[in-house]
């Protein structure tokens, strides 16, 4: 358990240590970043009281750093992420309609993606030096060394251009769907976030593959996978039970370091689908210079991510009995 | 218990590694046999091939090591066993087998068994004890699981009360409480995994036990323990041992025949009592006086000059003959083969000094004397009451 | 038992001068020297494996050098496949634009048109020719990855290094901040912070790829050198008498080349991927001809949904080429470093042999 | 610094073929003394809660031995028993947590990095395992250059080669030119022993500290290293510690045995003494259980019951280890006042002592000793 806790301590930190830096970007950058802004909106609507939360939010203030981080901190408890410019919206309401998409999408993407991945490695490892074996892993780093939104660009263009055979753009089909819980509906959000996912699955799987397959050779040779065989356990038993079981470990922890470059890739892939989740809202207001609302994204992913990071964590800790008990 | 029976015989066999670099001959054209009941002994330097042809007999090898030649006959025991295991899980698929009720015992070429045969000899007839036990443990599943998964695969009609009481006994079996049934490896103490695992060995009372450096890495007052408990188990159960070590002053303690291996092949195999009182080989009479004694005079010793050969470039002729003082022009070319000196004595040594066509004049007068100091110097009366000697088991 | 018997008992160890490894046939313990008619013949003409006098001098240690590294390519197909797609692309980026026949920038009147044998990968809407836009893009990107990559895995060395060597406050605050720059991911932390940037520019793109992917490097190289830090040969030079500065730089950096080597080549798949991507999104400064600005300028023109393929796939082409070339190195390295991946590994039992009998 | 007032007659070494000290050591000097050091490795980590009390590993407690030119100390002990934090002490890598260790009747202070190099001049460590003390993507000829340059017994190139090659035959490795470029991995594993010892001879020391310098290596190489070591004691007057888990090597190679138990010495005296009359409940039962192709002989069918309380044990962890004398949670002769503190050294005779309360304790009178007390025969009958 001191283990565990030790871990949630860590991630309050390191939650603590993304808060405070996304309070210092702003402030820390050269020029008023709302300048910017007056050029850009000239004349229209913005009005005086914006434009001074706006100076509030980005350090633009007569009032002392810690004063302002006191304030800003005080804001981030009551939810308060400030004010979108480009959807005129408050940041915490853009965010709340578009989060569910990209996590719906990222989510079961990136866990299929851990699976499917992993149960490769596992096969290709336990057959080494088949057929499959010299095709898979190279193929796959191939795949995975394609930028995701270029991947995203080419399934697009084949699968959904060319051939016809997936929607192209979008989370669901706006002009005859309603959002509700019907089938049709459903099976328009499931037919839109086919590529999307895809791309990410795609791009994502041959790390898991590749990692796992390595993670088993060594396994393999360890004396208690021998020692299995000697016992005469059916081939299944040792591949799983003995050589997986130990393998995947690593590939746990990885999974907790690989999180951030499968969300930063799956923010390219929205954007390329014009999917209606965080990324294309990030991307909008990037563009559109929506300085809270792009902040306002950052730090929501950053705690998404963290709290992925320990669930897999969680997850070593029931799979590992030196870490559960040992430091527990 | 038929003492005299074999129980396994090793008939000329040979292990290659493929290497980048020309194939490396790990284990060549080695025989023996081990009979029922009986500690067999294996010592040899690292790259001597013990392990790898310990490996072969189990078929544990995995590529790039190929067993080129050779047979491993297994003589299983009929009337001994239950009959729940042999029915169904009789790995001898030919129906006369079955069928055949007499005495008379047929044996079974381990190195032709098919995978399914394999799976159901293994651990059944023939079970191992690994080198390390730290690593022969699966880190991640508890003793429970270890023992049982072994019972599940073998005795299917086991309900899973049964497996879990087997495991207890066994646990109790090698002295370690049963409350430890649901441990992990690493909560263990060195010699207690090597325990549990000698205790896994014995789950399906095989014929052999194969002990790969089964107490290397203990240390000597737990090694002692485990053996003292080791042998004991042996003579109540009746199983077989090849014992694996570079310790031969432990072997002699223990083995009741001792196997010498150098770069690949057998150079001598004797008694443990032939052995230590007259080794004949230049290179175990070299290993003997590698090890200092405990009492008597202290000496000057010297060992072997040199140090083992690469596998990958094994000297031509006899490979010990660089490091041979007895070598003479044969030993560079020629190749020695087991020779018997005396059929009584049941001692065999590859080496040209005994093989008359090559050296009329006889083996040297000082490799046939009497190797060791006798012991009487040392007072066993006093203070040395607290550990048994290990109980060896005579040849009839 | 005094220690005047022992010296008379005791003869030196003895030695021969030959090339063998092999020393002088011993009297047999405790006996007289033996003579029984047998001559003890010394195997003069026995040979080991010779091993060369390693030559002195530097061109013939380059030679040398020259010959191990096509050894290890030869044998390592996975490096020799990533070596000579990154050469390409490095000849390309030096050597390319001096021997384009269209000047990149240049509008002309052939609009928007597929690959032809006047522009062999086609144009953009404004008529400019992609082929060139590739070729002189290539060294743009590269570049601008390359920078980035050998400034964080300096950095990486520098702070894995120091703390894994150190233990104490240093080490623990430092590798706080490292694991939390591990965990906030480093694609939004770049794109936020590129678009705080007021100016555009390889500059602060290049500053935000190195803020964003020094962590990595540095906590695999942290854990390796506290392993390393309590091995015995480190510890047997501080028992010499090294200095700390010396034991970290010569005796433990030079143990860690291959995960140095690996800590680079991922770093720099990651700049070369984060660099374009930011590109794409446009923020970096859109006027320089680069891979992810010509991708950039592609989407910007809805080129994809009018059809225009040939403004996607050759600079995409050519960043998963290089990134899957870079992939192969680093597989290779990782071969070359962890023996157990290699194809001819020797199974378990003559590991031991092995290692006592490596020459 | 101490170390650096008695260093003025080896400093300032002339180059000749053979490194050798200007003046040699008469045998039988007292060159290192270590008393009473103890050794305690605090263990990591936030320790919440726990009322100040750092947990600790406690390695070594009250050890003391003495250490002479031309004469080995053998330390014997299992793995664990805290032999080679003793060697490591010793050698400066490690600050004892309390006693002293006096470099030729001079206390060692090594503050800083400066004083502790002085020190290591004259004190070297030989490691376990060849396979690892040397550094793979180094030459042999960078190995032992180093330590040579280091302190100052050459000065250019030319010393420094014909340095190297009189070290190598020094540690018989023929022909020395072969050696000085190639790789460890190019050699065997005796040979690697012989490149460490040769290092740690670069640095031209008083003292070795030969940390089971022999138990990596083959069998039959293994007396080859071990005779080397006993040459260079005997004609470079060197003080030799052996360690080792051996004790039949121990005896052979050294003039004294010390056995170590837990962290604990707890007997001493001329090898043959304590091998042949061992009198401490451990020793005991160290050299029982040692490997004895003669007593295969000797007691063939003889078979002794084994105390239950002494088989199936295991040495104490050392982070919460028993009060008083370790063993006696394992010793079959152990009394209630073996719990409660460590028994002072009791001298024997002819340089024989052990701690152990059944030979009497200066504090405890000779009444304890005389007869075994009923809760001794209680266990021996439990068991």
């Amino acid at each position: 358990m001191r283990h565990l806790l030790r871990r949630c301590g860590f991630y309050l930190v390191a939650l603590w240590a993304s808060i405070t830096l996304n309070f210092l970007i702003p402030r820390l950058m050269p020029g008023d970043p709302t300048a910017a802004l007056m050029e850009r909106f000239q004349g229209q609507n913005i009005t005086e009281n914006t434009l001074h939360a706006m100076r509030e939010q980005f350090g633009i203030s007569s009032e002392p750093l810690g004063v302002q981080y006191v304030q800003y901190l005080n804001n981030l408890l009551h939810g308060d992420l400030g004010f979108s410019i480009t959807a005129y919206a408050t940041v915490s309401s853009v965010i709340a309609e578009h989060l569910k998409w990209t996590l719906g999408l990222v989510g079961v993407a990136a866990v299929l993606s851990f699976v499917l991945g992993t149960l490769l490695g596992v096969i290709v490892a336990w057959r080494r030096g088949s057929l499959l074996d010299s095709i898979l892993p190279p193929a796959l780093t191939f795949f995975s060394a394609i930028p995701y939104f270029w991947m995203a660009l080419a399934l697009l263009y084949v699968l959904g251009f060319t051939l016809n055979l997936f929607p192209v753009s979008g989370g669901y089909d706006v002009l005859n769907q309603v959002p509700g819980w019907s089938w049709d509906f459903t099976f328009s959000v499931i037919q839109h976030a086919i590529l999307p996912a895809l791309t990410i699955v795609i791009s994502s799987i041959a790390g898991w593959t590749i990692g796992m397959r390595n993670a088993m050779l060594t396994t393999l040779s360890e004396d208690y996978v021998l020692m299995a065989q000697a016992k005469g356990l059916s081939e299944n038993r040792v591949m799983l039970s003995y050589a997986a079981r130990n393998a995947i470990l690593p590939s746990i922890t990885g999974f907790a370091m690989s999180l951030g470059f499968i969300v930063g890739g799956s923010l390219l892939t929205e954007i390329v689908f014009s999917y209606p989740g965080i990324g294309l809202t990030l991307f909008k207001a990037v563009v559109g210079l929506d300085y809270a609302l792009t902040q306002g994204i950052f730090l929501v992913i950053v705690v998404a991510v963290l709290c992925a990071n320990f669930l897999s964590e969680l997850m070593y800790t029931l799979l590992d009995p030196r870490v559960r008990q040992a430091r527990g | 218990m038929n003492n005299n029976t074999n129980v396994l015989e090793v008939n000329s066999i040979c292990v290659d590694y493929a290497a980048s670099n020309g194939t490396v001959h790990a284990v060549d054209n080695v025989s023996f046999t081990l009979k029922r009941g009986e500690v067999l002994g294996l010592a040899g330097e690292s790259g001597s091939g013990k392990s790898t042809l310990a490996y072969a007999i189990s078929r544990l090898l995995r590529p790039p090591a190929l067993i080129t030649q050779g047979e491993v006959l297994y003589y299983q025991r009929k009337s001994a066993r239950d009959l729940n295991s042999m029915t169904q899980h009789d790995f001898k698929s030919t129906p006369q087998n079955a069928a055949e009720s007499s005495d008379a015992i047929e044996p079974v070429d381990i190195l032709k068994l098919t995978q399914k045969q394999l799976r159901a000899f293994r651990w059944q007839e023939l079970a191992m004890v690994f080198q390390s036990a730290m690593n022969a443990l699966n880190p991640v599943l508890n003793l429970e699981v270890q023992m049982t998964d072994v019972l599940k695969a073998h005795r299917p009609d086991m309900s899973k009360d049964e497996r879990a009481a087997r495991a207890k006994e066994l646990l109790r079996l090698v002295g370690i409480a049963p409350d430890r049934l649901r441990s992990y490896p690493h909560e263990l103490s060195g010699g207690m995994r090597q325990r549990s695992i000698i205790a896994i060995a014995l789950a399906l009372s095989p014929e052999i036990i194969i002990m790969d450096e089964p107490t290397t890495a203990l240390d000597v007052v737990v090694q002692r323990d485990i053996l003292t408990e080791l042998l004991a188990l042996k003579d109540q159960l009746g199983f077989s041992i090849i014992f694996i070590t570079h310790d031969l002053s432990l072997l002699l303690e223990i083995a009741d025949k001792v196997a010498i291996m150098y770069a690949g092949k057998l150079v001598e195999t004797a008694s443990s009592e032939n052995l230590s009182e007259h080794a004949l080989h230049p290179y175990t009479y070299g290993l003997l006086h590698s090890f200092p004694s405990l009492h008597g005079p202290r000496r000057k010793m010297t060992g072997i000059p040199g140090s083992p050969p690469d596998l990958r470039a094994v000297p031509p002729g006899c490979p010990f003959h660089p490091r041979c003082h007895f070598a003479f022009s044969a030993c560079k070319t020629n190749v020695p083969t087991l020779l018997n000196t005396d059929a009584q004595m049941q001692q065999h040594v590859a080496c040209h000094l005994y093989d008359a066509t090559l050296n009329p004049a006889g083996p040297p007068a000082s490799l046939a004397r009497e190797a060791l100091p006798n012991a009487d110097s040392y007072d066993y009366a006093q203070g040395t009451a607290m550990i048994p000697v290990i109980r060896k088991e005579k040849l009839s | 038992m005094s220690k005047s018997e022992m010296d008379g008992e005791y003869p030196q160890d003895t030695a021969v001068q030959d090339k063998y490894e092999l020393l002088s046939p011993v009297p047999l313990p405790h006996e007289q020297p033996f003579d029984d008619g047998i001559p003890a013949v010394l195997p003069v003409d026995v040979t080991y494996k010779a091993i060369p006098v390693r030559k002195r001098g530097l061109l013939p240690r380059l030679g040398l050098w020259w010959q191990a590294t096509m050894t290890t390519l030869a044998a390592n197909p996975k490096m020799l496949t990533g070596v000579c797609i990154l050469g390409f692309f490095v000849l390309v980026a030096i050597f390319g634009p001096l021997l384009l026949r269209h000047d990149p920038a240049a509008f002309s009147n052939d609009l928007f048109q597929p690959p032809s044998s006047t522009h062999w990968l086609g144009t953009t809407q404004k008529g400019e020719d992609i082929f060139s836009q590739v070729v002189v893009g290539t060294r743009a990107s590269l570049l601008v990855g390359f920078v980035s990559a050998v400034g964080a895995t300096a950095l990486s060395v520098f702070f894995g290094m120091i703390t894994g060597y150190f233990a104490g406050l240093v080490d623990d605050i430092l590798s706080l901040v490292m694991n939390i720059f591990l965990v906030i991911p480093s694609l939004p932390l770049a794109i936020v912070l590129a678009s705080f940037i007021p100016f555009k520019g390889p500059g602060p793109i290049i500053i935000v790829l190195l803020i964003t992917s020094w962590a990595w490097g540095a906590r695999v190289l942290r854990s390796q050198t506290l392993t390393m830090r309590s091995r015995d040969f480190v510890q047997a030079a501080r028992a010499v008498g090294e200095t700390p500065a010396h034991i970290i730089f010569a005796e433990i950096l030079p143990n860690e080349i291959a995960l140095v080597s690996a800590s680079f080549v991922s770093t720099f798949i990651y700049t070369i991927l984060a660099d374009i991507t930011l590109e794409f999104l446009g923020l970096g400064d859109v006027s320089v001809t680069s891979w992810g600005n010509i991708l950039y300028w592609a989407q910007n023109d809805q080129a994809l949904l009018t059809g225009g393929w040939w403004l996607f796939i050759p600079p995409g082409l050519c960043i998963a080429l290089l990134g899957a070339g870079l992939a192969f190195l680093n597989y290779g390295i990782d071969d070359l470093a962890n023996p157990r991946l290699r194809k001819e590994r020797k199974p378990r039992p003559v590991k031991a042999a092995k290692k006592e009998a490596t020459a | 610094m101490s170390a650096e007032k008695h260093t003025n007659g080896t400093t300032a070494s002339i180059m000749n073929e053979a490194i050798t000290r200007n003046e040699p050591l008469s045998p039988g000097t007292i060159l290192l003394e270590a008393e009473h050091i103890r050794k305690d490795f605090p263990l990591g980590g936030f320790q919440v809660g726990k009322l100040g009390a750092q947990r600790a590993v406690h390695a070594v407690e009250n050890a003391s031995l003495t250490l002479r030119a031309g004469f080995a100390t053998a330390l014997v002990g299992e793995s664990g028993s805290g032999k080679t934090t003793v060697a490591r002490l010793l050698a400066g890598m490690y600050v004892a947590t309390s006693g002293s260790i006096r470099h030729r009747g001079v206390t060692v202070r090594a503050r800083n990095e400066g004083e502790l190099r002085a020190y290591r001049r004259h004190v070297q460590l030989i490691f376990q395992d060849p396979f690892a003390s040397l550094n793979p993507v180094h030459t042999v000829g960078y190995h032992l250059g180093r330590p040579l340059r280091i302190h100052g017994h050459i000065h250019t190139d030319e010393e420094e080669h014909q340095a190297i090659l009189s070290l190598l035959r020094r540690v018989s490795l023929y022909p020395p030119e072969q050696f000085i470029e190639k790789f460890p991995h190019q050699l065997s594993g005796g040979q690697r022993q012989r490149v460490a010892i040769a290092r740690a001879l670069a640095v031209q020391p008083e003292v070795l500290l030969a940390d089971e310098p022999v138990s990596m290596l083959d069998v039959s190489i293994r007396l080859d290293v071990l005779n080397l070591l006993l040459r260079l004691k005997n004609e470079e007057q060197l003080g030799v510690l052996f360690i080792t888990h051996d004790i039949a090597s121990a005896r052979y190679f050294a003039e004294d045995t010390l056995v170590m138990y837990a962290g604990q010495i707890v007997e001493g005296g001329p090898s043959d003494e304590v091998i042949q009359h061992p009198k401490h409940p451990y020793t005991q039962l160290l050299l029982s259980a040692a490997p004895d192709p003669d007593r295969m002989k000797t007691h063939t069918q003889q078979s002794l019951a084994i105390p239950t309380k002494v088989a199936r044990s295991e040495p104490p962890s050392l982070i919460n280890p028993p009060q008083g004398c370790r063993f006696h949670l394992r010793c079959p002769k152990a009394m209630p006042v073996c719990s409660e503190r460590f028994p002072a050294r009791t001298d024997l005779g002819a340089g024989h002592w052990t701690h152990c309360f059944l030979y009497g304790d200066e504090s405890t009178t000779s009444k304890e000793v005389a007869a075994p007390s009923p809760l001794q025969t209680n266990l021996q009958e439990g068991a």
